[in-house]
């Protein structure tokens, strides 16, 4: 019997109501970017601040509106964007260059409302280059990215960790020469202890995952993480999530499952797109294969132990640790927000291949799969493609593994008939490698 | 195995349908057909004509099976297949009748090519597919060979005349073909465009054969095995020796009908 | 698009009382063709299916000659064109299918043409030019877009039909599913893909016909489309493509001319160089600020 | 005009291009140490002062698929086909690989040589600023740098003093100012050597050893200084873009249907090598070089102003613009480059503000000679105006 997980809609709604403020509120302080960001500076600004963030908000555009997200993406071309480049990228442009917007609740707005200010970050080659087009077009919006370097294990690297907080306080100067608000250090270091409570409490969340059946599947992830990626800061979101742990965790005490049927238990690499495929995930559920567990769901906003004595952990940490945190100057929230960004296991594999493989091993492990699925995203340059057809290489011999293209938003690119049949395959790999071993 | 039954093995491909009818271990006749829409039409005529072809009458048939990616389409009256198996493990059993030996076939089809590992009963150890941007490498063969006025048997035996080698962008079967004709341009002898298409598909598909470890003795079969110039190349790209079924575009089809009621 | 061969004269006229004698030679690379001016008037065309270019070029030349009593030596001047123009070993100059296309596309629809779309066999570019058939700037397609036209018969040949015939059934369906945009590849894996889930087959057709319909305006619309609106090259005589391209664009392109077959549109403006070619070196005049360089 | 003392030199230039793995292995020869590096980010003044020369892994432009079973297809075809000069051990007489963490396409080559191609043990990855125009970048450049020279005299097994470096600097800051110089030419309208000339030249430099390569540029420098102007130029265009080492591009420009010049090639394979110099006699040697590599011009990768999102690099197209006086604009980068486009559609409109027409041209690891030609000679003919009558 199927459980269905009763917070559901209170995760909905949060992400709705702050894009709907963002929209429509009569003021307050609009902040757009990469929510991929530390962003508790910008809660330093006051209690007004309306964020619209780029990766949560072209994915769930998408899933609500999948033919006008094709004609967002064709608009960018139009305007003479690169057919290579991010699709995140291009729908969010798309909708500047269209000036309308649509948002999980179904509505759009004819005018895409100016922000005040773009926060962002910089990690692959065209991530902060997608604001310096959109400020471009909007007439020049005032844009700070900071620079995240990536690398595994960045969070423990001194001089990393030091640059990124020396971008951070320049940047908390910066906000308050171009909003001339005064930066309150008070709600600043309330924002940065929610946002790296999130962070961890999704880790636990995720972690649960390691008992069978699994208590949660990737489509429910997907659906549970967005409050985590749209803004971690607020005291509703960690309540959200705390109620959410208390919850996955009954689930587990009661040996209750999402899904139930679970022959295999699959590992995923990649951005979701099963959700956006039903007839694949079929393909899956038919035989009872569910993704446990993946880098995508788990570790864009979610954090682990990461690199312990050279071996990565997807072990949990304490949630009780966040409050024992000492951030009484804005120097030591600064360093605190540093590390648990830099920590975030989607940026592990970006320009450091070696950690991509460790946190892919440690995952197999560590959630005892049964299979390795591989479906880097044809226009995303950081952890959802880089190193993948190197991971098929050296994974195939451990464990089934295929590997077939997907895209983000974009489905032109989807390999939709490959993917189909490499699922099929997939299924049999796994049910030949159980009778193998089985036989052994 | 099946000893004196007649049994017909039909594989519905993007591209081609194949049908074969054997008693026991002897092929007695087989047949290809255009796929197009029809996909049921195909497979009729198929199998009608590799039974005129076997001079058995339909009626002598004790049973069908069906492979390929439409194998599931003509599992419907009036063929009353009796059974279908997925294309690579009908590739897999129908290289192992062809070669006892073997334990790797690599099927190069119209739309898709493919390498699986087996063991000694035919049985799935490891696959791989091509990826997205190398579809269609059969069907751009056939294109290209029109595109340079010439059969498909002509454009393998131009290639194995090349004298000097040029080169097409390696990408996919567009790319490819955008260069070809560029080559052509240029005014490059036509041998040595044709030898640069064909370097171009074989060096796609030993890419992707790589991916696998390989158990010898490895067998090729589908369409493509029947390009001289494209094999040629394919031992030393994979730096393993290969050997090329006899009927290859047949293997499925045998496969399918060697998984017979289960392989009895 | 159509390889169907044919050459054609017009017999009202006479060459032996011509002053000028000129002619281009376009070579695609699909198809070949030629066309000779009288004057300036059009006297005779031809349309081949291109081999090597070499071969093609006296093969599309000869096809027209053999239409009329002219020697290739009676032509004054010949101005080659298309991705072979270098392979013309009779053609005095080249110039590119850029400038020919607009230069034949003005000379054909008149001065109030602005956007040429040269939809070819291997290729598509957006031509944009002047009142007087100069082009002003121009889009070729990006690599993901190539052989549009090509794959067409290819894609023809896998659905048992006929080139000639299948822009026509694309337009009998309203509603057909979305393929990929992107790429002919793509386009066609998907296309074969939904034959197994028992798509009819005009949907089929329909379907690939709109993806690259609606690859082909993204390069217009990319490049800016302003009007009036052509469509040049072997693609346009594709109904599927051209009434896609038309609503995808939202413009209506000027009907083609019943006298002038589209995928003759670059020859034709080669010949027109060539006459202006050959006049200019009579006046001494013109085309001396060209700055070639004759290796 | 044959036979001119410069044509020599010039060819002495153009074969070590043409023969790099001959031209490497004679240095090894001679018993000197070489690192490979994959990206202009690197700091070549720290290898030099340990006596080790840096060598730029080019590639060879000889299509092939197998680097696609270990990269995935979009990378561009540059990353690609760096990737398997490390698969075919084309390189395996250097001592060790190098790059700094730039563009991603390339991080992934660099990861193919360090995972399958035998660089396991003697790699290195110097992390480097995404973001260079900040106070922060400086310092963790000086960090990185530091970190980068103790590896270094590890494994050269030398420790590197500030002589070393303020050596190593003084060398290659003279490369720089002979390369500015031999660029300078093609400002003249009809200049003693030609663009293609110029960029091949540039190229060898970025394998040599900087002595011997600052000899043979003064010695080409002297020759044109005297030597009569080559015959009249033709349309001037300028060439933007991504990596290209593929010489074949610019001679095809020289090599139309129409006489056409190329007056300058912005890309790390040329202009965006060497436009840039270290503070010499600085106390603090590491950061000089952080100083002087931020005075770069930014990689598209790395380009962007905190504060305005300003795009440094466009500063100096627009001054090369200036000085070049180019007629057209050919934006030249590889198929599936990410950052390169996102510069294009902004160059455009101030191109188009300026009266320039320009041509995209998608490099690919092959060139089709007649598609490009097509399109360079129909750019050609809509700067010269071509039209009936």
């Amino acid at each position: 019997m199927a459980y269905t997980v009763k917070t559901w809609n209170e995760f909905k709604n949060y992400q709705s109501t702050r894009y709907k403020d963002y929209l429509h509120a009569p003021e307050g302080l609009r902040c757009m970017g990469s929510t991929w960001s530390p962003l508790a500076p910008l809660k330093g600004l006051g209690e007004d601040i309306l964020m619209i963030g780029g990766e949560p908000h072209a994915a769930s555009k998408a899933g609500t509106f999948p033919e006008e997200s094709r004609e967002d993406i064709t608009a960018a071309e139009i305007a003479g964007l690169g057919f290579h480049s991010c699709s995140y990228l291009k729908l969010f442009v798309g909708e500047v260059v269209r000036d309308k917007i649509g948002i999980t609740d179904g509505t759009i707005k004819e005018g895409f409302p100016k922000p005040d200010l773009i926060w962002t970050t910089h990690l692959c080659s065209q991530h902060s280059k997608w604001y310096q087009e959109v400020s471009r077009r909007m007439g020049g919006i005032p844009m700070y990215a900071i620079d995240m370097i990536g690398g595994g294990n960045a969070e423990k690297d001194p001089k990393i960790v030091k640059y990124v907080c020396d971008q951070i306080e320049d940047g908390i100067h910066w906000l308050e020469r171009v909003t001339g608000r005064d930066f309150s250090d008070e709600l600043f270091i309330k924002a940065v202890r929610n946002e790296i409570k999130v962070l961890v409490l999704w880790g636990n969340i995720c972690a649960l995952n390691m008992h069978a059946p699994a208590p949660l599947d990737e489509r429910r992830l997907i659906a549970l993480f967005p409050p985590a990626v749209v803004d971690r800061t607020t005291d509703e979101s960690v309540r959200l999530y705390e109620a959410l742990l208390e919850e996955v965790k009954h689930m587990v005490d009661t040996g209750q499952s999402v899904a139930p049927d679970q022959r295999f238990r699959i590992v995923y690499f990649g951005i979701a797109h099963t959700y956006g495929h039903p007839e694949m995930a079929r393909i899956l559920r038919d035989v009872g294969a569910e993704i446990v567990a993946s880098v995508y769901t788990f570790g864009t906003c979610g954090n682990f132990r990461g690199i312990v004595n050279g071996k990565w952990s997807w072990e949990p940490l304490d949630p009780a640790w966040v409050d024992e945190l000492d951030l009484s100057t804005r120097r030591d929230a600064i360093l605190a927000l540093a590390k648990i960004v830099l920590g975030w296991p989607t940026w592990q594999g970006v320009r450091s291949y070696w950690a991509l493989e460790q946190m892919a091993r440690a995952m197999v492990a560590e959630y005892k799969a049964d299979g390795l699925l591989l479906a880097p995203s044809r226009s995303c340059e950081t952890d959802f493609r880089n190193g993948y057809i190197a991971m098929q290489r050296i994974f195939k011999d451990e464990i089934p593994t295929v590997e077939y293209d997907t895209d983000q938003v974009d489905v032109r690119k989807m390999d939709l008939p490959g993917a189909q049949r490499k699922t099929e395959l997939f299924v049999r790999l796994m049910e030949a490698h159980k009778k193998g071993v089985q036989n052994k | 195995m099946n000893n004196g039954k007649h049994l017909a093995g039909l594989d519905a491909g993007h591209v081609n349908t194949k049908a074969v009818i054997m008693r026991g271990q002897e092929i007695l006749g087989h047949s290809t057909v255009p796929t197009g829409f029809d996909v049921v039409g195909a497979a009729e005529a198929a199998l009608n004509q590799a039974l005129d072809n076997a001079g058995v009458s339909r009626g002598e048939l004790a049973g069908i099976v069906a492979t390929g990616i439409f194998r599931d389409m003509i599992n419907v009256p009036p063929l009353n297949v009796n059974s279908t198996l997925p294309d690579y493990a009908a590739d897999a059993k129908g290289a192992l009748f062809l070669n006892k030996n073997s334990r790797t076939v690599i099927d190069i089809g119209g739309n898709i090519h493919k390498a699986v590992r087996y063991d000694q009963n035919g049985d799935l150890l490891d696959v791989i597919q091509n990826d997205k941007c190398a579809d269609g490498l059969g069907i751009f063969y056939t294109t290209m060979a029109k595109a340079l006025g010439v059969s498909e048997h002509e454009l393998s035996e131009l290639a194995l005349q090349s004298t000097r080698k040029v080169s097409v962008a390696i990408l996919c079967a567009v790319s490819a073909e955008s260069e070809a004709i560029d080559l052509m341009c240029q005014g490059v002898n036509i041998a040595d465009v044709a030898d640069a298409i064909v370097r171009f598909m074989v060096e796609r598909v030993a890419a992707m054969c790589t991916t696998l470890s390989l158990a010898q003795e490895i067998v090729v079969t589908g369409g493509l095995a029947k390009s001289k110039a494209l094999i040629k190349h394919l031992p030393g790209l994979l730096k393993q020796d290969v050997s090329v079924s006899s009927l290859p575009e047949y293997a499925g089809a045998i496969g399918a009908v060697i998984s017979y009621e289960g392989g009895k | 698009m159509s390889a169907r061969e044919y050459a054609s004269m017009n017999a009202q006229l006479d060459w032996t009382r011509a002053k000028v004698i000129a002619a281009g030679v376009d070579i695609g690379a699909v198809s070949s063709k030629a066309v000779i001016l009288l004057d300036g008037q059009p006297y005779a065309v031809s349309h081949v299916t291109t081999g090597t270019p070499k071969e093609s070029a006296f093969k599309a030349i000869n096809a027209v000659l053999a239409k009329t009593q002219l020697e290739l030596e009676n032509i004054q001047y010949i101005v080659g064109t298309g991705c072979g123009r270098t392979q013309v070993p009779f053609a005095r100059e080249t110039i590119s299918e850029i400038a020919c296309g607009a230069a034949g596309a003005v000379h054909i629809w008149g001065p109030s043409v602005r956007t040429v779309l040269d939809a070819g066999g291997q290729s598509c570019k957006v031509i944009h030019c002047t009142e007087k058939g100069r082009a002003t700037a121009f889009l070729w397609n990006d690599k993901c877009a190539a052989g549009i036209g090509r794959s067409m018969e290819a894609f023809a040949d896998l659905v048992k039909k006929d080139v000639a015939e299948i822009g026509d059934i694309a337009l009998q369906s309203e509603q057909f599913p979305k393929l990929s945009d992107f790429c002919a590849v793509y386009a066609q894996s998907e296309a074969l893909d939904l034959i197994r889930s028992k798509e009819a087959p005009e949907r089929v057709i329909a379907a690939y016909h709109y993806a690259m319909a609606r690859r082909i305006s993204t390069l217009v619309a990319r490049s800016g489309m302003k009007k009036d609106f052509v469509i040049i090259g072997g693609l346009a005589k594709n109904p599927g493509i051209t009434n896609w391209v038309e609503n995808i664009l939202k413009v209506n392109r000027l009907a083609p001319k019943s006298e002038w077959d589209p995928a003759l549109t670059a020859a034709l403006g080669a010949a027109l160089f060539a006459d202006a070619f050959y006049k200019g070196q009579q006046t001494s005049v013109g085309f001396a600020s060209l700055g070639r360089r004759h290796m | 005009m044959m036979n001119k003392g410069s044509d020599t030199i010039i060819e002495r230039f153009r074969s070590i291009t043409a023969n790099t793995h001959e031209y490497a292995r004679s240095l090894q020869g001679k018993g000197q140490m070489l690192a490979g590096y994959m990206c202009t980010h690197v700091p070549e003044e720290i290898l030099y002062a340990a006596g080790i020369i840096p060598v730029r892994i080019l590639s060879s432009h000889v299509s092939q698929g197998m680097t696609r079973s270990y990269m995935h297809e979009t990378y561009c075809s540059f990353s690609h086909d760096c990737a398997y000069q490390g698969l075919q051990h084309n390189y395996d007489y250097v001592d060790l690989i190098v790059t700094s963490s730039s563009c991603i396409h390339m991080g992934e080559a660099f990861n193919v040589w360090v995972r399958f191609a035998g660089f396991q043990q003697k790699n290195f990855l110097i992390p480097y600023p995404h973001i260079i125009e900040t106070k922060p970048a400086h310092g963790f450049m000086v960090e990185s740098f530091g970190e980068f020279k103790q590896f270094v005299e590890k494994f050269a097994k030398k420790s590197i003093t500030d002589d070393d470096i303020e050596r190593a600097i003084k060398v290659y800051n003279h490369t720089r100012r002979l390369l500015k110089r031999l660029w300078g030419f093609l400002r003249r309208d009809n200049p003693p050597i030609t663009g293609p000339e110029v960029a091949a030249v540039t190229l060898a430099c970025q394998v040599m050893d900087k002595q011997e390569c600052n000899q043979m540029l003064e010695q080409l420098i002297q020759t044109l200084e005297a030597e009569p102007h080559k015959a009249p130029s033709g349309v001037r265009l300028m060439v933007t873009g991504g990596a290209c080492d593929d010489l074949g591009v610019f001679d095809l420009i020289e090599h139309l249907n129409y006489s056409a010049s190329l007056i300058f090639v912005d890309s790390c394979t040329a202009a965006r090598y060497f436009w840039f110099e270290v503070p010499e006699d600085r106390p603090d040697k590491l950061e000089a070089i952080a100083e002087g590599y931020i005075g770069k011009i930014p990689c598209p990768a790395k380009d962007n102003v905190p504060g305005t999102g300003e795009k440094k690099r466009f500063r100096f197209v627009q001054q090369f613009i200036e000085d070049f006086k180019p007629e057209g604009v050919v934006f030249l980068y590889q198929r599936f480059c990410s950052p390169q486009p996102m510069d294009v559609v902004a160059l455009k409109p101030i191109l188009h503000n300026l009266g320039i027409p320009s041509v995209e041209l998608e490099l690919d690891t092959t060139i089709p000679i007649t598609q490009f030609g097509t399109q360079l000679e129909a750019l050609i003919e809509i700067i010269k105006g071509v039209h009936l009558e």
